[in-house]
């Protein structure tokens, strides 16, 4: 066993581990682990924008994105953690500038804005020019701005070490409310080596980014399996909120890949088989910019209806056709190449064929605004932190509005790093490691490795397959107690498939074949969170629309779910904090 | 809040402007050296190859004839250092892609760099005491020397 | 092997044999081959019109052998993790479609050339990240940090725009015949790191970074043979920016 | 199956890069040997005349058709070389440039090779 020691162990080198690395670094001694060369992360793929209000280009405060991002969320989103979201996020920005990043410009050489989904002026009077940008790669700006800074700072990475265990001093479940639980470090897989590694730490922060391949139609890379949520999870310990997962409206029909909503903002219209602009019924007032979850809806009601294009009538389209080619080559160069590699269209003069597709967890491992892990209503897990994705704070409720991600994982990231490195310079000493620290993963990795060769095992991509189908059929933009009822069943029947899993690679050196394996154990657990949450949830908020329940029920679920795991899947509550909104009818 | 203080840890190397760079030197050189080359090589081919009777009517004489002209002599010794020079210098590129051990790579590298200063030295020289009438030992004229030698005698 | 995504916008998707022969390697060896040793190995599948060469991968990995290994993530063209040779020509696996490729002739698959092989389609990132950290990839500046943002037209944001959209693939720099030739080179990425910083309005470090470029490594190694030009997922002007940073060295103006 | 990995297959400007590396190693080497055998008019006329009178054959009428083919393609591409150096049009269309530098080579050697190839064989 190798054992490393540090103050702080970042899980996870995306946009919010990196920012976290920024902040821990300078004070702290900082190891960043990660599953992925750290420019590999997923915030590379994101594309829009992030928001801030700058009042770059029309006037708008922080106050009314709060209010934005509340009523974006359903009001099932914490109040004071969004102000501290919407507040924070003009020096966000203002900071990554700073830092090198390349936003597109105004005449006068400020940072450009543009305007974005549910982002509104003056309450929801009109759309307003709130997303700072560079052009359509603004994640992948962040990411490598990030990495850019992490290099010059000599931020320590572990590359390809996947984190797959995490060690506390005590059990989370058993121990009563009240008492401390104290973080005591992470075990990891050296994918190059095969080589089990523990690291000790006085402050963990998992940032592992989101959990899409849970569904079959997502834009989440294939690495996007929840892992931090899933080992939070097998800990002990509760998440939050996880039945809400957004589906976007325009992911490239049949395969996903996300066309950002930037397409709309620049001025792209949905389009239904008979040509009508449909979002007009829908969302009279700001159309085609509505929140994402309506659109989603509105769209796959439009398919359900029969008025789908193509063969299969199952998609609609996004119309670019009425902009400028030199507009578009400006404002969205890279998905409009998506358009023409993957389905070889050409944006200028066709529509281009659109489905919602799995985007977004808004639910997560609960935290509180510094980023600290709750393990019930109220107690702390000493020493751990969760920020970005992975997390729920949570400021997107029941559903995110697009561009407040990219925010997130800054202002939160920056959070917890901080909080993280002054944890970890006020703490004597790292908690105490259990005995056998490793056990645990060397016995999976080792148990797997036995299952080469044997006769009728269970391929891991069969039940993969059957699980992100499962999900997509029965619990994606339209749920009901039938179709959660059988996608529960089928996760029962595939973990117990799960258990007689064979692998190929009995090696030790870059054995994916093994960490697939691992991963796919994750996202089965996060599946049936997943479908438990919303099963009980008897109602229709932000991204969770259950038909059998079409209205938002206040009196009863105006209230975050918290499931968690052990022995026997046990749902909890918590209430929703509310500042200086009250909830209202969600209209556009 | 205030942006991060970023501070660079790393040492800077001390910027101002750039010292002057023997690659980029040579970089430049291939290209100047290049460019002059063609009209040098070029008319030289056409004179020695094209006109008259092409490649038959090279010998001694025609060697003399030419470099009786002053004019000539220099357009051969500048085709000759330069092409040196750049041939040379595309030499040492390749030896520095191709020749991976350092010791090879010294030895090769001495070995061209001689070949190239012996082969300037016995040019120039050759075509600084180029005599066109060369004699025998007993004081005559060799054959083969061009007709113009006569008259000088 | 009905389960991978039906394109609906191709109408109905004809589905057809495309065969892939992978360059092997296992460092610890299998029942047939040797540590280390390398080979080729052929595999027959059924594809769509829309499927891609990483998905062909993932057939094979998933259904026939799972012990084969590479990387990649987003599978759309953005993470820059999965370079590899394909039919002798680096490209991005996720952004190549099969019909592309003449299916009818088995389409060679192999590492990117100029870095150490670790097992099959994997080899060792860190020489070109260790490139990438020399040319100082940071932005740099004196004095003290403006209240708002720095000032910048959309003029000189558009200056340096092509090289911000580099995604470290390796699909550049492993596919430069000088690359190959002797390890020292720097390669093409690494120039456009630097280029993107240089030619930033906002910057005060480029004379360091062309210091660093000017070097035996540097950008005088570049022989404009237009590899990294072509083989660039990205489209970048590889060449170009290259071109760019020997102007300013030899002008010593930005 | 073939153990060797593939060759990369470039487009123009890689062989190019190869041609013009070939050709500059190939110019480099018959200069030694001509310069040193032009030296040789310095010992003696017979000496020198000799040697040339070998390069008169049919056999060394080939390497020196094949030297001037040489030079004429280095020459160019050098030419295409500094250009796409020095102009974003030239780097755009370095491919064009590249058969550009094939046509010139093919135009010049009809010019030259039916001229020389008489001289060399037209006997003497
Ligand atoms: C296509 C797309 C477009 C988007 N566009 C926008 C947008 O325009 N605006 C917006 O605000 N948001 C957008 N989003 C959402 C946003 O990009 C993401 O939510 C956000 O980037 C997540 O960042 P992260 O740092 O939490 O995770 P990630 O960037 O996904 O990083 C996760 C990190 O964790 C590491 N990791 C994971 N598991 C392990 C493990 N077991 N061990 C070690 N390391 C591990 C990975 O290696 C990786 O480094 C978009 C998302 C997608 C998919
Ligand atoms: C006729 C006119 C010539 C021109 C226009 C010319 C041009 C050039 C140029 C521009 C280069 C640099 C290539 C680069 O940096 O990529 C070069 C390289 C080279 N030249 Fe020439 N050259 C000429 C004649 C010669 C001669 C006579 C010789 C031999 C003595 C020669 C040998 C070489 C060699 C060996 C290289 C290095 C090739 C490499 O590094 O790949 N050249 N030439
Ligand atoms: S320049 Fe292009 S090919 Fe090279 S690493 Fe960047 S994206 Fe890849
Ligand atoms: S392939 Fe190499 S030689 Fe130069 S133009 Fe590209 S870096
Ligand atoms: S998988 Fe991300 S670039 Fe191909």
């Amino acid at each position: 066993m190798t054992l490393h020691e540090y103050d702080v162990v970042i899980v996870g080198a995306g946009g919010a581990g990196m920012r976290a690395a920024l902040e821990s670094s300078q004070r702290a001694r900082t190891a960043c682990l990660t599953k992925l060369y750290p420019t590999r992360s997923h915030t590379g793929a994101a594309q829009g924008g992030m928001a801030a209000a700058l009042s770059n280009v029309e006037d708008d405060n922080a106050e009314w994105h709060t209010f934005d991002t509340i009523k974006g969320g359903d009001y099932l989103v914490d109040q004071d953690a969004a102000e501290i979201l919407c507040n924070e996020a003009i020096d966000a920005v203002l900071d990554l500038e700073k830092m090198g990043l390349p936003f597109n410009r105004t005449e006068e050489g400020k940072v450009d804005q543009r305007r974005f989904g549910g982002h509104t002026r003056n309450h929801g009077e009109a759309a307003v020019r709130r997303a700072c940008y560079s052009a359509d790669r603004t994640g992948h700006m962040i990411l490598q701005t990030l990495y850019q800074q992490c290099i010059k700072q000599e931020v320590e990475f572990f590359n390809e070490f996947y984190v797959l265990d995490l060690l506390l001093d005590k059990d989370p479940q058993s121990t009563p409310e009240g008492e401390e639980v104290s973080v005591a470090g992470v075990v990891a897989y050296e994918l190059a080596t095969g080589e089990i590694h523990t690291f000790r730490a006085k402050s963990v922060i998992f940032a592992t980014g989101g959990a899409g391949k849970v569904f079959k139609t997502t834009s989440n890379a294939h690495t996007l399996t929840g892992d931090g949520m899933a080992i939070a999870y097998n800990a002990g310990l509760p998440l939050e909120d996880m039945e809400f997962f957004q589906f976007h409206p325009t992911g490239l029909a049949g395969l996903g890949i996300l066309l950002s909503e930037a397409a709309r903002g620049e001025g792209g219209i949905l389009r239904n088989s008979e040509g009508e602009r449909f979002m007009e019924r829908y969302a009279p007032t700001i159309k085609d910019l509505a929140p994402r979850d309506m659109v989603a809806r509105a769209m796959a009601n439009e398919v359900r209806e029969g008025r789908g294009c193509g063969p299969h009538k199952d998609y609609v389209l996004l119309d670019l056709t009425h902009l400028e080619p030199a507009h578009i080559d400006a404002k969205l160069p890279d998905i409009t190449e998506f358009a023409r590699t993957y389905l070889g269209v050409e944006p200028y003069t066709e529509p281009v064929p659109v489905y919602p597709t799995a985007h977004y967890a808004m639910g997560g491992i609960p935290t509180n605004v510094q980023g600290e892990v709750l393990r019930n209503n109220t107690d702390k897990v000493k020493g751990l932190y969760a920020a970005g994705e992975c997390a729920c704070v949570s400021v997107h409720g029941a559903n995110r509005l697009g561009t407040n991600s990219l925010l997130d994982i800054n202002v939160f990231g920056r959070r917890a790093g901080i909080a993280a490195a002054e944890h970890a310079l006020a703490t004597e000493a790292a908690a105490e490691l259990p005995e056998d620290a490793e056990g645990r993963l060397r016995a999976w990795v080792e148990r797997l490795r036995d299952t080469v060769g044997t006769p009728g095992a269970e391929s891991i991509a069969q039940v993969r397959r059957e699980l992100q189908e499962t999900m997509d059929r029965n619990a994606q933009v339209f749920r009901d107690e039938a179709s959660l009822s059988a996608a529960k069943a089928d996760i029962a029947a595939l973990k117990e498939r799960y258990e007689a899993v064979g692998i190929h690679d009995r090696g030790q050196r870059y054995n994916t074949d093994l960490l697939e394996a691992i991963e796919l154990g994750f996202l089965l657990d996060l599946a049936e969170v997943v479908v438990e949450g919303a099963l009980a949830r008897k109602e229709s908020r932000g991204g969770h629309y259950r038909e059998d329940f079409p209205t938002r029920d206040d009196e009863n679920f105006m209230r975050h779910t918290m499931v968690y795991g052990g022995e026997q899947l046990r749902l909890d509550y918590k209430p929703v904090v509310v500042t200086k909104y009250q909830p209202m009818e969600r209209k556009y | 809040m205030t942006a991060p203080e970023l501070s660079t840890p790393r040492e800077r190397i001390r910027s101002g402007r750039m010292r002057r760079n023997a690659e980029r030197w040579s970089w430049l050189f291939m290209r100047f050296s290049g460019a002059l080359l063609l009209v040098l090589i070029f008319t030289h081919l056409f004179v020695n190859l094209m006109t008259g009777d092409g490649v038959q009517q090279i010998d001694f004489a025609f060697v003399a004839g030419k470099w009786a002209s002053p004019l000539w002599k220099v357009w051969d010794l500048l085709m000759l250092v330069l092409a040196m020079i750049h041939g040379g210098n595309g030499m040492r590129l390749l030896i520095n892609d191709y020749a991976h051990r350092p010791r090879v790579r010294t030895f090769l590298l001495w070995l061209l760099g001689i070949a190239v200063v012996v082969v300037i030295v016995l040019g120039s020289l050759v075509i600084f005491t180029f005599d066109p009438c060369p004699l025998d030992a007993s004081g005559d004229l060799l054959s083969g020397v061009p007709d113009f030698c006569k008259d000088v005698r | 092997m009905t389960a991978t995504a039906e394109a609906p916008a191709a109408g109905e998707v004809a589905s057809f044999e495309v065969t892939l022969r992978i360059r092997r390697m296992n460092p610890e060896g299998t029942s047939e081959h040797g540590a280390g040793e390398e080979y080729w190995e052929e595999h027959t599948i059924q594809a769509h019109a829309t499927d891609r060469v990483l998905d062909a991968l993932h057939k094979i990995k998933w259904d026939i052998d799972g012990s084969l290994a590479f990387r990649r993530s987003c599978a759309h063209g953005v993470c820059g993790s999965d370079a590899m040779r394909i039919n002798a020509r680096n490209r991005l696996a996720c952004k190549t479609l099969l019909k592309d490729l003449n299916p009818a002739k088995p389409i060679m698959v192999e590492p990117i050339k100029g870095l150490p092989v670790e097992k099959d389609l994997i080899v060792d990132m860190e020489p070109f990240f260790a490139s990438y950290r020399e040319i100082m990839p940071f932005l740099m500046t004196s004095g003290p940090t403006p209240e708002r943002e720095r000032l910048q037209t959309p003029e000189e944001r558009q200056r340096f725009d092509d090289t911000t959209k580099c995604i470290l693939c390796a699909a550049c720099t492993t596919s430069c015949p000088v690359f190959w030739t002797d390890g020292q080179y720097f390669g093409p990425q690494a120039i456009v790191g630097a280029h993107r910083f240089i030619f930033d309005s906002r910057d005060e470090g480029q004379w360091d970074r062309l210091e660093i470029l000017n070097d035996k490594a540097g950008v005088w190694k570049c022989r404009t043979a237009f590899n990294c030009t072509e083989a660039c997922p990205r489209g970048i002007e590889v060449t170009k920016a290259i071109s760019e940073v020997k102007k300013v060295l030899n002008t010593g103006e930005i | 199956m073939t153990p060797a990995p593939t060759l990369y297959r470039g487009h123009e400007g890689m062989w190019m890069w190869l041609v013009h590396r070939a050709t500059g190693v190939a110019i480099f080497f018959f200069l030694l040997i001509h310069v040193t055998d032009t030296a040789l008019v310095r010992v003696s006329p017979e000496a020198y005349n000799e040697v040339i009178d070998s390069y008169k054959t049919p056999i060394y009428g080939l390497i020196e058709a094949g030297l001037v083919a040489a030079i004429i393609l280095h020459a160019f591409n050098g030419l295409r070389i500094i250009a796409v150096d020095n102009s974003t049009w030239a780097l755009r269309h370095q491919r064009k440039l590249a058969w550009a530098v094939w046509v010139i080579f093919v135009v010049l050697m009809a010019g030259f090779l039916p001229r020389h190839l008489m001289h060399v064989f037209g006997g003497a």
